[in-house]
């Protein structure tokens, strides 16, 4: 087994963070998506601090990710919260209807 | 990172989901298979099946599930405070009654607010 | 020194004033507004009398200085303080708003506290540009006289006042966002000042000088208003209401002529002197030119407006032949032109009021039922076209002068103005005023009353007064001018 | 490693009282809310008043004494830009909710109190943010500010246009945070510490790769970016302004730029003064595209609200100006003016903005919500005093003097200058003729309210003793701070000079 | 003996790919096997006890007719159940109705693996113990909703969410009455804990040093949420036949319906080796006197009797209502583990603190 450096650590988050990036603006059909690429997010970028704190040794970036999980559940708790409004005002979770805000 | 203390974990994990596979995968060779147009239908007491099955149910057990994340996490907080407990001292546990009282503050508003209502 | 700040009361007592009556909003307190308006007008010319008689002559320092610190993180003072260039105008301005309070009285029925209340706000507001002394204060007054105007326009204006009040808008706030730019450039230029004398002796190079020649240009060419950037005073005089009107043709055109001999002629010489062709050039054109449009206007209102256009291009022609016939010319036709064209704006709204009509077609042989209203309107008819012994011949003759001293043929050029002023002034009184009744209408016409008949008198004295014995005016102004021109001689170049 | 003893000293309490005091207020009047029974919430009202009321005094003694301490071992710092922001913040969420509760009140979202409480958790939020001198903390106080305005946006259950303009606000916030985070996760990596002061020092010492740096600032600068509601992070902007219920709309709008700048001062200036190069180069795009799209978009709208939107992303466009001016051709001499400028502008933004909302509050009472610009028609004939306090915001905002706009406009244009460089000052030409276009949209509306008639016989305006006591003196402030404004321009210069000592 | 049969195995091929991967793979399946096993026995024949317990407090027998006392009916039952058909509702979602069942008997098998069975027997000791458990067994409740959903079915679904509701609303109470035990035992790790117990002196080092005495509503709590947890009675009102058939196992049938059976009552043993671990000194002696026994012994005997308990529990109540349920779990429970953690983060402070 090779070993598994910073880097690859690193190129994980990262792919995950795009995957992300990319989930949220392509994403058209649901917004449960939407909310999933956004925890995505949240992760690729727990990925990198883990990785980050492992390599340098320092407990700092673990903490980090302690609370930006917790912000995590608070976040996604409050955007199901705001889903569910939104599906008994619209009847749809879709994406793209979401357009009768414009100008 | 010395993860082999874990490799138990994971070969469990497969192996519990193994069970679950070969007991079905068992049950299907030896058991009969006829199915029927009635047999298939979901079940309803006798009568003919109506309307969507995956209705709207009550609000509060999505009420239920936003306070279950919270609430949990917070468990997540409190657990390496736990096991340090004896090394962060009074300052420590000063800290987590501060954090625990907000959380108390938020438990009693959410139960005076109704949300823990169920009749 | 304790003196009595007699510039900062000319500011502020009509501001004050103006702000009362904003609150006086009750339809029923209307006769009350128009009183307290006009007595206020009255004080506040009153106290604007001291600035002239505690005027030094023959000294181009500034006077009656009052210098405060105002805002400390960006070096700037509330300084104030007049000389020979600007003394006068701080007097006309008083002066005009009193004329346009009468004016007003009973035109204005609708939210009537706030006409006059703009109108005393903007007095006041035009008295600061003219006697700022810092950059910035000059800037804050030059803008903010915009608002009231604005309101003015855009509430008890014609029926196209809503075009008329954007564009006026929009056109001057573009010329002098720029010159903003170029003020606060000096600031960094002159180490940290928004001093206006500091800014006089900075040096600056050649590009900077050129720069900031045009950023400045952009302000006061369009409030002049020069030929080609003054398309939008024709439209704003025909929709503005009387008082208006007025106001802007005998203050605010001045604010940016004004605007040239404080700033760009002092504060970057080199680039004036390079430019002047180029400022001559759209002087004459406008002279000429916009005289020859004014020839065949029909509606009054735009003819005066055409030819308050051709009035202030003589005034910047003046300006930039440097030499002191030229400039005291220049500055004795701004005075002489705000008693002029003032007087004529309100002849046009007299008619006005009575037949709803701007148009010269509309009237005809006027003469015949308000015979004293048709001498008032041919005493300034004849000052428009720079008759000797009104107070429009003697601003004109000395910037015809002027010019023929700094080279004769624009000297011939500029001479035929007179005569083109002539010609579509009396043209404009003959169709009018002359001849038979024209239709019911001008059959109809009352005669001015009392209210009418004050405020053209007062405006004729003035405007004769001035004809007959320009030497107070003169006489103010000419230390200033020579040490102006004695200072743009010198450049600033490294 | 862990001393537990001299973890807390009484220092690092001094330095947190103001959020102490908020978070105990805060859950105090969400409790005290439970027992209130009143349409408008009075007893919930005048206890989150006084608690505003409270902190904004707090932060202003603070500020006035001028100190800087470190607290928390550096996560946490109290200096006098951080407490004069706190301060005003404290205020604009005061004059926020005196102007919304008759507002919130005639739409039934009052019915629980929420607004209440949550403004103060998000003014919490925003004094975390500003305090907030370590990674973790400022991104804890964004969260607890953005996830409580998330809420509050969503406030009108039973509006479609609030709960999109929430979705779409959550969505395009949690983006930010994460790409926010992802910038700091870089940093963490390259720089080793999560630590402002610590990030800055190993910056500086100029032996790390750049280019992680850079990478990680981009994301940064991004998150920032999306605070501020620059292009292009603006989408947000236009559409909670317009779709959350308008008193909603102003918490968001208001305060919370106050911490933004807080935000983009510690990050960029405080933890990244050294690469000053690069975000600039940044920053003076992002404020070229909000000039450009802000100011032209807004022209185009109907709705104040969504016209409000996109001017203040023009707005914004100034403060990215001023922010990017600090240093040039790595001379930092000018860098605390050009900040000072900068927070001049926010807070003098902050307060027009709190007076036009406020109008738009008032007018849009009992049913008739009074969006359009076209609503607005004839409003002098129906309350002058409103119509003059409206004018002159607007012209405050469009920046014509004597108004505070104006003031604000001077300091960024100052700012830009002193450098010098050509570049600069045809940035300065730029954002001036950019602003005449947003002169042309502000007077559109003043024009509507003094020229048109008004469609209808519409009822005079009534509103509260406090909250027309509080308009006038809001919108006086604007003029007074116009004509008068060395105080608060000393005041600003001198609390961002404090960061550089 | 048992490093000795480890030894054996490394060595029967010198390579480093067998001594290194394969035979530690194949040494950990052996382990694994030995663990599950025994545990698949005591499911199973836990199912004969608890009917034979009910049948004994209702005063009847109980299955007494398949093999003597009855012992040979659970293997009746198995080879029943396995020879019936399996039925899949033609709405269903097919992969996911499969899913269901995995995802419920997956968490209630892999949680064993950090439980200790005597000082130094764990497969997997790992210092993580405690969450471990709390993550693996969480996962249950995806079994719940998947078999719910996927079934289609309104009983199905409505006994998914009343499940999962109650789940995770226990759930949190059972988080906190972990948390306490971790706080005086100042570990994660399960056999630590077991130890920790062993080391207390007040009340003579005997079972009153444990730690069901000095936190006894904790344990409580705990053991009513295992209830919960488990969906057992009283608290089944996942199912409660009367009102939603059989919940989310409505629509299977067969072997399909096994798991979900074999799922609960090996989640029952698991809630019991736990608080036997947790609060009765795992595999240690009551009394000193009795140390001769061996510690697996006295884990059998206690888990045994704890989860005796759950039938007792089966017997003696009445079925809770739902909106008791649910008050039950967020007004008493989180109130009263929330006091208490905070009493004992007290006493762990104050001089009277007994676990040092």
């Amino acid at each position: 087994m090779s070993q598994i450096t910073l880097g690859h650590f690193l190129t994980l988050g990262g792919i995950l963070f795009a995957m992300a990036t990319v989930g949220i603006y392509l994403n058209r059909k649901n917004l449960i998506v939407l909310l999933m690429a956004v925890e995505l997010m949240l992760l690729a970028v727990n990925m990198n601090f883990v990785a980050f704190s492992h390599y340098l040794g320092d407990m700092h970036g673990q903490v980090f990710v302690f609370f930006v999980l917790t912000v995590a559940a608070a976040e996604s708790a409050i955007g199901l919260a705001i889903l569910v409004l939104l599906f008994r005002n619209r009847a749809s979770i879709a994406a793209d209807e979401l357009d009768s805000l414009k100008g | 990172m010395d993860l082999s203390a874990y490799f138990p974990v994971f070969l469990f994990i497969v192996i519990g989901l193994a069970v679950g596979a070969i007991c079905l995968g068992v049950g299907t060779l030896v058991g009969p298979n006829r199915p029927g147009d009635v047999k298939n239908a979901p079940y309803e007491c006798g009568f003919e099946a109506f309307e969507d099955a995956r209705m709207k149910f009550d609000v509060r057990y999505y009420l239920v599930a936003i306070l279950f994340i919270l609430f949990d996490l917070e468990i997540a907080f409190l657990v390496p405070w736990a096991v340090a407990l004896k090394e962060v001292g009074a300052v420590g546990f000063a800290a987590v009654v501060i954090f625990l009282t907000v959380l108390v503050v938020g438990f009693v508003y959410e139960w005076k607010k109704g949300a823990l209502e169920w009749e | 020194m304790v003196a009595t700040p007699w510039l900062s009361l000319s500011i502020w007592l009509p501001i004050a004033i103006g702000a009362f009556l904003l609150l006086l909003s009750k339809p029923g307190q209307a006769q009350m507004v128009r009183w307290i308006a006009l007595l206020g007008s009255l004080v506040s010319f009153l106290v604007t009398l001291p600035v002239y008689t505690n005027f030094q002559l023959g000294t181009a320092q500034m006077q009656l200085e009052e210098k405060r610190l105002w805002i400390e993180t960006f070096n700037v003072f509330y300084h104030l303080g007049v000389d020979g260039l600007s003394l006068w105008f701080v007097l006309l301005t008083a002066f005009i708003t009193i004329i346009v309070v009468i004016a007003g009285w009973e035109v204005i029925q609708d939210r009537v506290n706030q006409y006059f209340g703009a109108f005393l706000i903007l007095s006041g507001l035009m008295i600061g540009v003219f006697s700022a002394l810092d950059g910035l204060l000059f800037y804050v007054f030059f803008e903010a006289t915009l608002i009231p105007m604005y309101l003015i326009i855009g509430i008890w204006g014609g029926p196209n006042k809503i075009y008329a009040a954007f564009k006026f808008f929009l056109y001057t706030l573009l010329g002098s966002l720029l010159t903003l730019v170029a003020f606060v450039y000096l600031f960094n230029a002159s180490g940290g000042s928004f001093d206006i004398q500091t800014w006089h002796q900075t040096p600056l190079g050649a590009t900077a000088q050129t720069l900031i020649f045009f950023a400045l240009f952009a302000a006061f060419a369009v409030k002049v208003p020069m030929w080609p950037v003054h398309t939008w005073l024709p439209d704003v005089h025909v929709e503005a209401p009387t008082g208006g009107s007025a106001v802007l043709a005998a203050i605010m055109l001045k604010l940016g002529a004004y605007g040239f001999l404080r700033f760009s002629l002092p504060i970057v010489p080199d680039a004036a002197r390079e430019w002047s062709g180029l400022m001559i050039g759209l002087s004459l054109v406008a002279v000429v030119y916009v005289g020859l449009v004014a020839l065949v206007q029909k509606d009054m209102k735009k003819l005066v407006a055409y030819s308050s256009v051709a009035h202030m291009g003589f005034v910047t022609l003046g300006f930039f032949m440097f030499n002191s016939l030229g400039v005291a010319g220049g500055i004795v036709q701004m005075i002489a032109h705000g008693f002029v064209s003032a007087g004529m704006f309100l002849c046009i709204g007299v008619l006005y009021d009575r037949v709803h009509s701007r148009d010269i077609a509309a009237y005809g042989g006027v003469v015949n039922t308000m015979p004293k209203f048709a001498a008032f309107a041919l005493l300034f008819t004849m000052a428009n076209c720079g008759l000797p012994g009104t107070a429009g011949f003697n601003g004109e003759w000395m910037v015809i002068l002027g010019a023929v001293k700094f080279h004769f043929s624009i000297g011939v050029l500029a001479a035929t103005a007179l005569i083109l002023g002539a010609a579509y002034s009396l043209w404009m009184y003959k169709r009018v005023y002359l001849g038979e009744v024209a239709n019911d209408h001008v059959r109809d016409l009352q005669d001015i009353n009392g209210r009418e008949f004050l405020m053209l008198a007062l405006l004729t004295a003035a405007v004769l007064y001035m004809g007959i014995y320009p030497k107070p005016f003169t006489d103010v102004m000419d230390a200033s001018v020579i040490e102006l021109l004695r200072h743009v001689a010198v450049s600033k170049l490294n | 490693m862990i001393d537990s003893t001299s973890v807390v000293g009484k220092s690092d309490l001094i330095a947190i009282y103001p959020e102490i005091f908020l978070l105990v207020m805060a859950c105090v009047v969400a409790l005290v809310d439970l027992s209130v029974k009143s349409r408008l919430r009075t007893g919930t009202y005048v206890l989150a008043v006084l608690t505003t009321a409270g902190a904004a005094l707090l932060t202003g003694l603070y500020a006035a004494g001028g100190q800087t301490l470190f607290a928390f071992d550096g996560l946490v710092v109290s200096d006098p830009m951080g407490n004069w922001l706190k301060c005003f913040a404290a205020i604009a969420m005061l004059v926020t909710f005196i102007y919304g509760r008759p507002y919130a009140g005639d739409r039934d979202m009052l019915r629980g109190g929420e607004l209440f409480s949550m403004g103060l958790l998000s003014l919490l939020g925003i004094y975390v943010m500003i305090s907030g001198h370590h990674f973790l903390t400022i991104y804890l106080g964004l969260e607890l500010l953005t996830l409580s305005s998330y809420a509050m946006v969503a406030l009108r259950r039973d509006s479609g246009a609030a709960t999109e303009a929430a979705m779409k606000y959550f969505v395009l916030g949690a983006m930010a945070s994460g790409f926010l985070l992802y910038g700091m996760s870089m940093l963490y990596g390259a720089t080793g510490s999560l630590n402002v002061s610590e990030v800055y020092q190993a910056i500086a010492s100029g032996q790390i790769n750049k280019q992680v740096l850079v990478f990680g600032l981009v994301f940064i600068v991004a998150g920032v970016a999306f605070k501020f509601g620059v292009v292009p992070f603006h989408m947000w902007i236009p559409d909670v302004y317009q779709g959350a219920p308008t008193a909603v709309a102003l918490i968001v709008g208001g305060a919370p730029k106050l911490a933004a700048f807080a935000m983009a001062i510690r990050l960029l200036v405080e933890g990244m003064l050294p690469l000053s190069f690069d975000w600039q180069q940044m920053l003076i795009l992002l404020a070229i595209a909000s000039l450009l799209v802000g100011n032209l978009a807004a022209v185009a709208q109907t709705n104040i609200k969504r016209m409000l939107a996109y001017s203040t992303i023009a707005q914004m466009g100034f403060v990215m100006l001023a922010l990017a001016s600090g240093v040039f051709g790595g001379n930092a001499s000018m860098a605390p003016d050009a900040y000072g400028a900068a927070m001049f502008y926010m807070v003098t933004y902050v307060l027009t903005t709190l007076a036009s909302f406020g109008i738009i509050l008032l007018l849009a009472r009992e049913g008739f919500e009074h969006e359009e610009i076209a609503d607005f028609a004839g409003l002098n004939q129906r309350s002058p005093l409103y119509a003059g306090v409206m004018t002159i915001c607007l012209l405050s905002l469009a920046g014509i003097p004597p108004l505070v706009g104006f003031q604000a406009k001077l300091t960024v244009i100052q700012a830009l200058l002193a450098s010098g460089s050509s570049f600069y000052i045809g940035l300065a030409v730029f954002a001036v003729i950019m602003s005449l276009i947003g002169a042309f949209y502000y007077i559109r509306v003043i024009k509507v309210m003094y020229f048109d008639q008004p469609a209808e016989v519409t009822h005079p305006v009534r509103a509260g003793f406090d909250v027309r006591a509080t308009l006038c003196v809001n919108g006086l402030l604007v003029l007074v701070l116009g004509v008068m404004p060395g105080g608060l321009l000393a005041l600003c210069y001198g609390a961002v000079q404090t960061l550089f000592r | 003996m048992i490093d000795a049969l480890y030894n054996w195995g490394a060595g029967l091929i010198a390579a480093p790919w067998w001594t290194d991967a394969v035979w530690v793979l194949i040494w950990t399946l052996i382990k694994i096997v030995v663990v599950l096993l025994p545990l698949m026995g005591a499911v199973a024949y836990l199912t004969l006890w608890e009917r034979k317990l009910l049948g004994w407090m209702q005063v009847r027998y109980g299955p007494n007719r398949v093999g003597p006392f009855g012992l040979l009916q659970p293997i009746a039952d198995a080879v029943k159940l396995l020879t019936k058909e399996i039925i899949r509702p033609a709405a269903s979602s097919k992969g996911l109705f499969l899913l269901g069942p995995l995802m419920a008997i997956m968490p209630a098998l892999a949680a064993w693996v950090v439980v200790p069975f005597s000082p130094d027997v764990a497969l997997a000791n790992v210092n993580a113990g405690l969450l471990l458990v709390m993550a693996i067994t969480s996962i249950e409740v995806y079994g719940v909703i998947i078999a719910g959903w996927a079934s289609n079915s309104k009983y199905s679904f409505l006994g998914a969410i009343r499940a999962s509701a109650q789940m995770v609303s226990y759930e949190i109470a059972m988080g906190f009455c972990f948390l306490v035990v971790i706080m005086v035992s100042g570990s994660l790790n399960l056999t630590e804990i077991v130890m920790g117990q062993g080391r207390g002196d007040h009340f003579g080092g005997n079972m009153f040093s444990w730690n069901w005495l000095p936190l006894l509503p904790i344990f409580v709590v705990y053991m009513v949420s295992g209830v919960a947890e488990c969906n057992r009675p009283p608290f089944d009102v996942v199912e409660c036949e009367a009102e939603l058939v059989a919940g989310h196992m409505t629509e299977y049938s067969g072997m399909g319906f096994a798991i979900f059976f074999l799922a609960e009552y090996a989640s029952m043993w698991l809630v019991s080796i736990l608080a036997v671990i947790m609060f009765f000194g795992g595999w240690l002696p009551p009394f000193e006197f009795l140390s001769f026994i061996p510690g697996w012994i006295w884990l059998a005997i206690k888990t045994f009797c704890v989860v005796s308990l759950f039938i007792w529990f089966r017997a003696a109540f009445p079925r809770f209502r739902y909106d008791q349920v649910m008050r039950l779990g967020w007004k008493i429970f989180i109130p009263v583990t929330l006091i208490w953690l905070l009493l004992v983060g007290v006493w762990l402070h104050s001089p009277a603190n007994i676990w040092h």
